[in-house]
């Protein structure tokens, strides 16, 4: 293994275990935040299975925001979607043999980048152009942009422009997956700078507003069910001093 | 403080899982293609491919693409990045000394191409073997 | 005049090669000629296999109908069996299957003369099929040779919509073992070649080596010296649908 | 006149979700037939090396003229300042986007190579009108879409005029492009005519206005939203004029033809002997599609009929299909003159013979399929956006709006 490649395999862990870690401590957090009220917004679902259909809704469709503001909504989209196919196309470096449906969408995802890129770009001009906008840009939302945007266009870089050793790079992956370091990663100056974003990008994950996309689930205005009057709210903390208070 | 704690034994648990699933595949090494070995050199003094390996493994989508549309439609036919050369040399053969096609994971072309997930159009038209496979 | 590439050589060998070969050749058809004793066929413009190929030449084919005989099928089995369109490994489907070459017998509606030919792609100067082509999938060689470019060929058909001699098919299945050089494949368009890659290598398509009654005739139309020009220059011949000033490359005499 | 308001439909009754689930199980059934014809290849549909474009193509075209007619409705208030049309807007240029991407669906999914629909944007040969249409249905979404954000953006108001112009003339081009794919075919007899552009636009008047109709009589009965016989009557008189245009063009047509020698083959297969093609010419294309219709919107009392006018506009759609199939399929049958002045006695490739055809169930299922796309689409825009006024009433759309009038 190369110097460089030993240099990216202690990254790449280090960057895991700290968005492994990291999400898993914030996820547990926000599990166990209370919630002593009942704050659902209206008109809201009064079944559980309404919850679950209106959080899918907002996580697939991003409801709220489409009622709110349609460009930021369009853009948004377009970048989360686009993500999410680039994503999935990701999985054929970590998957042997490559699942089925990942060979089926990903030529797709070749394409979705642009929209990735697109939907990004629209953001970030948002921030810059629109005065009110940019007045409450703190150097941390530029810098996540930044980053994003870094990743998609180099990644795109490798697929549109300059190819580079995709078969090294999945031994490589595999390697890191299995603590097997026989494989270098391939040298090719994108596929580093790709990389090394990424690796940045998951050490900050957990430490930044990007934390909306667990974050989301744990929305009580969004996944409470409306049904107050059926059901007596009791909060756990809040079920022992009803209970002491009851002695 | 009870919870805190629970929460933080399942935690390390279950990264505990994680790692030794990861360490259980170890023994089982890192799955790469194989390629099979060139039948011949195709340019002759070299004993390497019509390019270096490494090369090869970045440009030769590039490469044939180009040879592809000089000998469509100007009718240049050299033999450097011609996918029929490709074939003829790369030619795999299957245990039983068979020919295999773009079917078979053993297929040259299809060894990488399944490893990295990109499906390949080439084999619609083209033959996938020299000589119909016979 | 077999002139076989070795397809292992390297291109500048071959090339040089070549040129070796081409000066022979005319020095000795320059002999030839000088003394009469060798009918100049004008096949020999080889040309390096590193260089593309010019409007210098424009390939044709001259079919004689009155030779051609009712009930042979010679050029179209050699046709089939040359690009491999003929062996389907299904039952025949005539209304989906690939004709790159049919015969045809016609009927004049006032003499009631009949005439058998073979009838395939006229390799138009002006093909309708390239002109109507989205991609440019279909276009035409320099050398006057129409083709499908079946990489950019996205299966729309207007090509067939905008021929007059009814020459394409569109490939309505899968298709495997392929023949080499022949490559084809389902959902695309296809048409009879001119045996491009036998003309590239001179050699002449498979359809006028098959003929055995001498009706087909192959060459280049813009050299004066070659058999093809010489029999348009002395007798009357035909395009098909002259109407629509197309300047076809394949030319019948005796219609 | 009252200021219009818009506004989403509900769209929570068992209804909506009922029609929705239909629309959505057509549209399913039609990318079944898609995946089922270019997996086993095209042998399997009807099409054949003889008839090349099937009913997939009588669907896809029909579909994707009648989305520029369909745009009309907008133009009139937009571009020749019919202020009674312009709350109608929205809904045509929704309609008009909706119908192009079913058409254009459909279009693509009978391609032999579907997969390569990226090269078909990437790669031109702009000698070929197909190449210019790509960018024509492309440039068509496109300004159609701004033009529908600046009818519901009041802040790009001022711009609203020349969207409305561009995408107006843009939508002119687009069925000159469309009927140039025939016009420009020399090689067939039923081809090869400068009527076919000029045709086709009238065409697309006539198939726009009768899916608008349709569409906004639906939806304003099923969302129980008033809308008054002023705005109805003008609309199916409309289409009454816009159909009786197309059948003069048919006519001169025609009529051209037989007066053409050459012409004449062709000519007694369409009015004559062409059985099938024949049939639908005269009782689809002309009774059903143009002559009832005509009748039903003028007749003193039955014009006034909702449902008249209703089956009025769904006949101009069949009458429309019944011109597609007829012009389409039916110019392919008749057999290509390879010798002029000869009679083909044999050939192994059907040459000198009417071509048979007969549309298989996946040609049938696609295409319908891309209908209940466009449909789905709108449904579903209505729902989403603002395109439909709370009040279409007399009142509330003519500004000479009097009692005694109504």
């Amino acid at each position: 293994m190369s110097f460089l490649s030993i240099l990216y395999a202690i990254l790449f862990y280090a960057a895991t275990i700290l968005l492994v870690a990291g999400l898993g401590r914030k996820i547990a957090q926000y599990a166990r935040t209370p919630a002593p009220l009942k704050i659902p917004t209206m008109p809201a679902p009064t079944t559980q299975t309404g919850v679950v259909l209106r959080v899918a809704t907002e996580v697939v469709f991003f409801r709220q925001l489409f009622k709110s503001n349609k460009w930021i909504w369009l853009f948004g989209w377009m970048f989360h979607m686009g993500l999410f196919l680039v994503l999935a196309r990701h999985l054929r470096y970590f998957t042997e043999p490559v699942w089925a449906w990942v060979v089926l969408i990903q030529p797709f995802g070749k394409y979705a980048a642009f929209a990735m890129v697109a939907g990004l770009a629209g953001l970030w001009g948002r921030r810059i152009l629109v005065e009110r906008i940019r007045y409450i840009s703190a150097p941390s939302d530029h810098l996540m942009l930044a980053l994003l945007l870094g990743i998609g266009l180099s990644g795109m870089s490798m697929t549109f422009v300059s190819h580079v050793d995709i078969v090294g790079l999945k031994a490589f992956l595999l390697g890191l997956m299995r603590f097997d370091w026989s494989h270098s990663l391939p040298s090719d100056a994108l596929l580093l700078i790709h990389l090394l974003l990424v690796a940045i990008l998951m050490i900050i994950f957990p430490i930044s507003k990007l934390l909306h996309a667990p974050g989301v689930f744990f929305s009580p205005t969004l996944n409470q069910v409306d049904n107050a009057r059926e059901k007596r709210h009791l909060a756990p903390w809040a079920a022992g001093l009803d209970a002491d208070r009851a002695e | 403080m009870r919870k805190s704690q629970r929460f933080n034994i399942l935690f390390g648990l279950a990264m505990a899982a994680v790692l030794l699933s990861g360490s259980a595949a170890v023994f089982a090494g890192v799955p790469v293609p194989l390629l099979p070995e060139p039948v011949k050199s195709a340019v002759e003094g070299e004993e390497s491919c019509v390019l270096p390996e490494d090369e090869m493994r970045r440009v030769h989508m590039d490469r044939l693409k180009h040879q592809r549309d000089d000998t469509m439609h100007e009718g240049v036919r050299t033999s450097r990045f011609s996918l029929k050369e490709c074939i003829s040399c790369h030619v795999t053969k299957n245990d039983a000394g068979e020919k295999v096609s773009v079917k078979s994971r053993e297929h040259f072309c299809n060894a990488c191409h399944a490893y990295t997930g990109v499906t390949l159009d080439c084999w619609d038209c083209h033959a996938s073997q020299p000589d119909g496979g016979q | 005049m077999s002139k076989q590439i070795d397809s292992t050589h390297d291109d500048r060998q071959v090339s040089s090669g070549r040129r070796e070969f081409i000066k022979q050749t005319a020095a000795t058809a320059g002999a030839a000629l000088a003394s009469g004793a060798l009918l100049y066929t004008g096949e020999a413009s080889a040309k390096p296999a590193d260089e593309a190929v010019t409007s210098a030449q424009r390939w044709g084919i001259l079919v004689d109908t009155s030779k051609c005989a009712d009930g042979c099928n010679d050029c179209v089995n050699a046709c089939a069996s040359e690009n491999g369109w003929g062996s389907v490994e299904h039952d025949p489907r005539p209304k989906t299957d690939a004709q790159w070459i049919r015969s045809v017998t016609i009927r004049n509606k006032q003499t009631s003369a009949e005439h058998t030919l073979p009838l395939m792609c006229q390799h138009c100067e002006n093909p309708p099929c390239a002109d109507v082509c989205p991609t440019g999938a279909s276009f035409r060689r320099e050398d006057g040779i129409v083709l499908v470019d079946k990489h950019i060929c996205i299966g729309c058909r207007y090509c067939m919509m905008a021929c007059p001699y009814k020459a394409r098919s569109f490939v309505h299945e899968t298709i495997e073992n392929q023949i080499e050089y022949a490559p084809r494949g389902k959902g695309t368009v296809e048409a009879c070649t001119m045996c491009v890659h036998r003309v590239d290598d001179d050699r002449n398509p498979a359809c006028v080596e098959a003929c055995s009654h001498q009706a087909l005739t192959f060459g280049d139309l813009k050299d004066p010296n070659s058999d093809i020009a010489k029999q348009m220059k002395q007798h009357a011949t035909k395009e098909l649908r002259a109407d629509l000033g197309l300047n076809t490359g394949v030319r019948y005499k005796g219609l | 006149m009252k200021k219009i308001d818009y506004l989403e439909i509900d769209g929570d009754s068992r209804g909506f979700y009922t029609l929705v689930g239909i629309l959505a199980l057509i549209a399913a059934f039609g990318a079944g037939a898609a995946l089922t014809m270019e997996h086993a290849g095209h042998w399997i549909t009807g099409m054949s090396n003889q008839v090349i474009w099937g009913t997939p193509h009588v669907f896809a075209v029909f579909l994707i003229v009648a989305a520029s007619g369909a745009l009309n409705i907008a133009s009139m208030g937009t571009v020749f300042n019919r202020h009674i049309y312009q709350p109608l807007g929205r809904l045509s240029s929704l309609l008009a986007i909706a119908l192009l991407v079913g058409g254009l669906l459909v279009l693509v999914l009978d391609l032999g190579r579907p997969d390569r629909l990226i090269v078909a944007m990437t790669v031109y040969n702009f000698k070929s009108i197909f190449a210019w249409n790509v960018l024509l249905y492309t440039g068509f979404i496109g300004i159609t879409g701004v033009y529908l954000w600046f009818q519901m953006d009041r802040s790009m108001g001022k711009y609203y005029k020349i969207a409305g112009y561009a995408a107006f003339i843009w939508r002119l081009i687009l069925t000159t492009g469309t009927g140039a794919i025939f016009g420009f075919i020399v090689a067939r007899d039923a081809f090869d005519s400068a009527i076919y552009p000029p045709m086709f636009i009238i065409n697309s008047f006539a198939y726009g206005m009768a899916f608008f109709i349709l569409v906004l009589l639906a939806a304003y009965k099923w969302t129980a939203r008033p809308l008054g016989d002023k705005l109805v009557y003008r609309l199916k008189n409309l289409l009454g004029v816009f159909v009786a245009a197309a059948f003069y063009f048919l006519l001169v047509y025609h009529l051209t033809g037989l007066y053409h020698t050459k012409r004449h083959g062709i000519e007694d297969f369409f009015l004559q002997s062409g059985g099938i093609y024949t049939q639908l010419f005269w009782i689809g294309q002309v009774l059903i599609g143009m002559l009832i219709p005509m009748f039903l919107v003028w007749h003193p009392t039955l014009g006034k009929s909702r449902s008249m006018i209703s089956a009025a506009a769904t006949l101009v759609i069949i009458g429309g299909l019944s011109q597609m199939y007829v012009t389409l399929i039916g110019g392919q049958a008749y057999p290509l003159n390879v010798f002029p002045g000869y009679e083909v006695v044999s050939s192994s490739f059907f040459d000198g013979g009417v071509n048979a055809y007969s549309p298989s169930l996946f040609e049938v299922m696609l295409g319908v399929g891309g209908i209940a796309v466009a449909l789905l689409a709108v449904t579903m825009g209505v729902k989403i956006l603002r395109f439909l006024p709370t009040d279409l009433s007399d009142k509330a759309v003519d500004p000479h709006h009097t009692k005694e009038a109504a």
